[in-house]
């Protein structure tokens, strides 16, 4: 089943493909969370509905668009409507079984910014939340798609966008926020998932060729170590083959 | 029938010269009223409270141009293009007040509006530096009460009514009945604002809104004024019409990272012209505008064979 | 100026379509309302926009229906919306400057009932509210339609089903209720409105050929009488020819 | 695909047979789903809770077949046809609760279930017997408190999410993406159920669908069931499809007057059937059905010239 030939992009979105499932209403965004659940849905989840906040639900791009606000992400859509009637109709209104994530920082609480990084000179300001914060609030599952870097996965976020686990233990609940079945990192060394009770970060798995010593070395905080380390499951060669000749045939993200 | 057919000159004039309250349609590089933000700075509009969901090109033109005194949005970008550096570094700065939401939090104090429902409640932003900071810089707008059904904690937020929302469409009648075609996220916030301006592709007759009912997103009765304005939202996308100017949109994210390049693109491009033909004539040419021009069933320009 | 040959519901919808001005939102019902808002049309209104709660905005219908439901009414529309895009999107969102209403009984403040009777061996059950309530509440004027009877024009409604003036003076405004600047009641004898400080109700104008005698015996409650009592305006000869040839050709309503 | 069709039979055989908590989409006399409806009736449900903005046909016929236990509305008729007597009725002998509101109140209700927003406020119903009822029979839905941001009164009204809306519609896919042509009353009260059963005059392709992206009413992620019930809301109108039936619409309104004329009506026209067609065969012929189709552009059947 192995297959060496692939980027770690590809792994990244394969690993987020398999834990969508089908029938699932999906909230994506551009780049690898879309490349993982068209993957999905060529392989085991061809119902999975789509939808962009911006308004748009089950397109059929046939074109890679520069982000949700570009028109080649819209073709073949079944319903337009507004950013009340994603975030809030279809959000809010609990019916977003997965969405899709990813930012700044993350720290050991699945806790994300997308808004901010404190600097010695000042701040600087990045994108913000869109509908990120909203998503990380409603959303029954959270995948966030993150890069391996040490001041990017952190004890303590700099600004508090999206709201994970907030303070750990049941500090979510107690804050009176819906529920969050699971929060999963994808990163390109490694997935991260949350202890049940303490709701610390934990390592799932370890991408093939990661050494643990590097993890940590690139790691900002502390995460839980299972006694036997799971390698992350490589991609087959039919999706492998999928994302080449379907998915991505321009290699424009894998 | 009731004309509401005006210039874009004749609109920006009759928005007040400083502190007007005003809300803007565009979506990162989609729909935005670049036509009528242009003409709101050659005006020398100043100390506007703006309001918008998702920062975007029109935004990020009037904090450049210092227009602009307090801003309230949910974050946004130039998508893969480049950032609102104007609005980025306008915050980082202190230039200007700035009031940052979610996307939903937005929304749903236009929804509240759009029905004068005076304040929703809402779980959002709870636990987050949004709310925080929300409530540290004293924004009266947003409260967090318990429920009166219960002892349960909700996050309220007032209705937004804003003197004035700008949108680009694709088409509206002299009535001001308006169709927007794709996703439709700025349709709240028209029918919010106490005044409503709609830029459009085209305006067409009552008849062919009469024949196209299904599709009237915002009836006339919202509308103030109606402005045709082709290519009005160019460099940014307008679905079924154009695409966005991938050049024009480049060089716009390269001179919005420092303050120089971006004055000399204001003094050439905007307060150098006196309407949108010039802007357009001075940011492409003839060629780089029809070659973007929407193909029918895509709604954009799909990538051909060839290349 | 005056024409004999009219019915009393042609004066009936002539003096309500004189009460139209232009540009104004007017929430519309089947019969003498719909009667009178096209009248006005064609007179001096030409750009009223005319409201059906079901969920219709400026059709132009070439046939009566039977009711607000019925799609003759939804000709050549301008926008189709749901009952909280009319009530809630127009409505209370203060964009309706006359709200046209009927019922089973009026109060000497304008208080209105479509709901039930209150008889000797129970209560009878009419209509309802539908958007009437609603319409009471947030029109910036109401115009009444009624048949003049004794117990139907009376003291205290059986059950207040709309809110005219509630209880007179700043009671209504008192309650929290949106102010209403004129509630005007047009029946078969005579208009009444309301006196500005008390919010009684006022005898405005007596049909022609309505003795007040007449009047008095078959009203349910005291109305403040002027000292001159004007005569309602009579139809005109164009007004008349209208009604004949354009606006209910059949004799339908009038 | 995902694919939702299915039969009236199958469908109503997924309601629980007692106390279900239901959503009716009807208007007086148009687009009832008096198909569904009657199938109810056959496999004789029980002590519903049932919503509904205005009263109508469906309600009716449900109310008079005992299926009802609670009933919460704003009022409704059978137009000039004559009124609801069944459920007047009830009302007036107390055989069934009754919880009136008005249409904006339970729009409300049902606009704030389909965003999951708790609850929202209004100032309709302050001061009307409407409020003074609710609040007398213990209606914990409606509260009367001030606002979080002043002291202002409003009424707080409860987000309505039934277990199951019953709605009919021109068109929908396999999948359940609904196209409601002509005024949309229902769409809110769709989109706020847990459940949505949906019969419309034609399943159409997922292709026809898309073609038509911008006459959606209801995207498929609310959608429960889809039913392919033609004349499915006869003899109450389908704008586009066919008039009211008028002889079946006067006949109804007269026999709903009185137990034993309805009871006859029930036995004959809904439990002596097995169904849709065979109600259809009972209240009209061919000619009748076929002589109220709707002719294009108007939507509805004309009057003729010669008539």
């Amino acid at each position: 089943m192995s297959n060496k030939d692939y980027t770690t992009n590809a792994l990244m979105a394969v690993t987020a493909s398999r834990l969508l499932e089908d029938n699932q209403n999906v909230v994506v965004g551009l780049g690898l969370p879309q490349i993982a659940t068209l993957l999905a849905q060529y392989m085991h989840a061809p119902n999975i509905n789509i939808i962009y906040e911006i308004g748009v639900i089950n397109p059929e791009a046939v074109e890679m668009g520069v982000g949700i606000a570009d028109p080649r992400l819209w073709y073949k859509s079944e319903h337009f409507t507004s950013f009340a009637g994603t975030l809030g109709g279809l959000l809010q209104r609990g019916k977003v079984d997965v969405g899709f994530l990813g930012g700044l920082q993350v720290d050991k609480y699945g806790n994300l910014n997308s808004t901010l990084i404190e600097k010695e000179d000042g701040i600087r300001h990045f994108t913000g939340s869109g509908g990120a914060a909203d998503i990380a609030t409603y959303s029954k599952n959270i995948l966030a798609i993150m890069k391996h870097q040490k001041r990017k996965i952190v004890d303590t976020v700099d600004y508090l966008t999206s709201v994970g686990y907030l303070r750990g233990d049941n500090s979510r609940q107690d804050e009176g926020i819906p529920g969050c079945e699971n929060i999963t990192i994808i990163t390109n060394k490694c997935v991260f998932t949350f202890e049940r009770g303490s709701k610390q970060i934990k390592l799932e798995s370890i991408h093939p060729g990661i050494e643990l010593k590097e993890l940590k070395e690139s790691t900002g905080c502390d995460f839980v170590v299972p006694e036997q380390i799971k390698l992350t499951d490589e991609p087959t060669d039919k999706e492998i083959k999928l994302l080449d000749t379907k998915v991505d045939p321009n290699h424009l993200y894998i | 029938m009731n004309n509401k057919v005006l210039t874009i000159k004749e609109a920006v004039n009759k928005i007040p010269d400083s502190k007007a309250r005003l809300a803007l349609g565009g979506f990162a590089i989609t729909r935005c009223p670049i036509a009528f933000v242009n003409e709101i700075i050659r005006q020398k509009k100043e100390k506007l409270d703006l309001y918008q969901i998702i920062g975007s090109m029109d935004s990020d033109l009037l904090v450049g141009s210092g227009c602009v005194k307090k801003y309230s949005y949910s974050g946004g970008s130039l998508d893969r293009f480049g950032r609102i550096e104007r609005i980025n570094q306008a915050i980082a700065n202190n230039e200007i007040e700035v009031r940052e939401y979610s996307g939903l939090s937005m929304s749903l104090r236009f929804l509240a509006g759009s029905y004068s429902m005076p304040f929703v409640p809402s779980k959002t932003l709870l636990g987050t530096d949004i709310l925080n900071n929300l409530l540290k810089k004293g924004e009266k707008d947003v409260v967090v009460s318990k429920s009166p059904f219960s002892d349960e904690k909700w996050v309220y937020l007032k209705a937004l009514q804003p003197d004035y929302a700008i949108i680009h469409a694709q088409y509206a009648d002299q009535k001001g009945n308006v169709i927007i075609e794709g996703p439709k996220w700025d349709m709240e916030m028209a029918k919010a604002a106490k005044n409503l301006f709609v830029t459009v592709e085209k305006i067409v007759s009552n008849e062919y809104i009469k024949n196209n009912v299904e599709k009237v997103t915002i009836p006339a009765l919202y509308t103030t004024g109606v402005i045709e304005a082709p290519y009005g939202a160019f460099p940014t996308s307008v679905y079924n019409f154009y695409d966005y100017g991938s050049d024009a949109l480049k060089e716009y994210a390269k001179i919005n990272r420092n303050d120089q390049d971006f004055e000399k693109y204001k003094n050439e491009n905007i307060l150098g012209t006196d309407n949108h033909y010039q802007y357009l004539n001075k940011i492409c040419d003839i060629e780089g505008l029809l070659n973007r021009q929407a193909i029918p069933d895509y709604g954009y320009q799909p990538q051909r064979g060839s290349k």
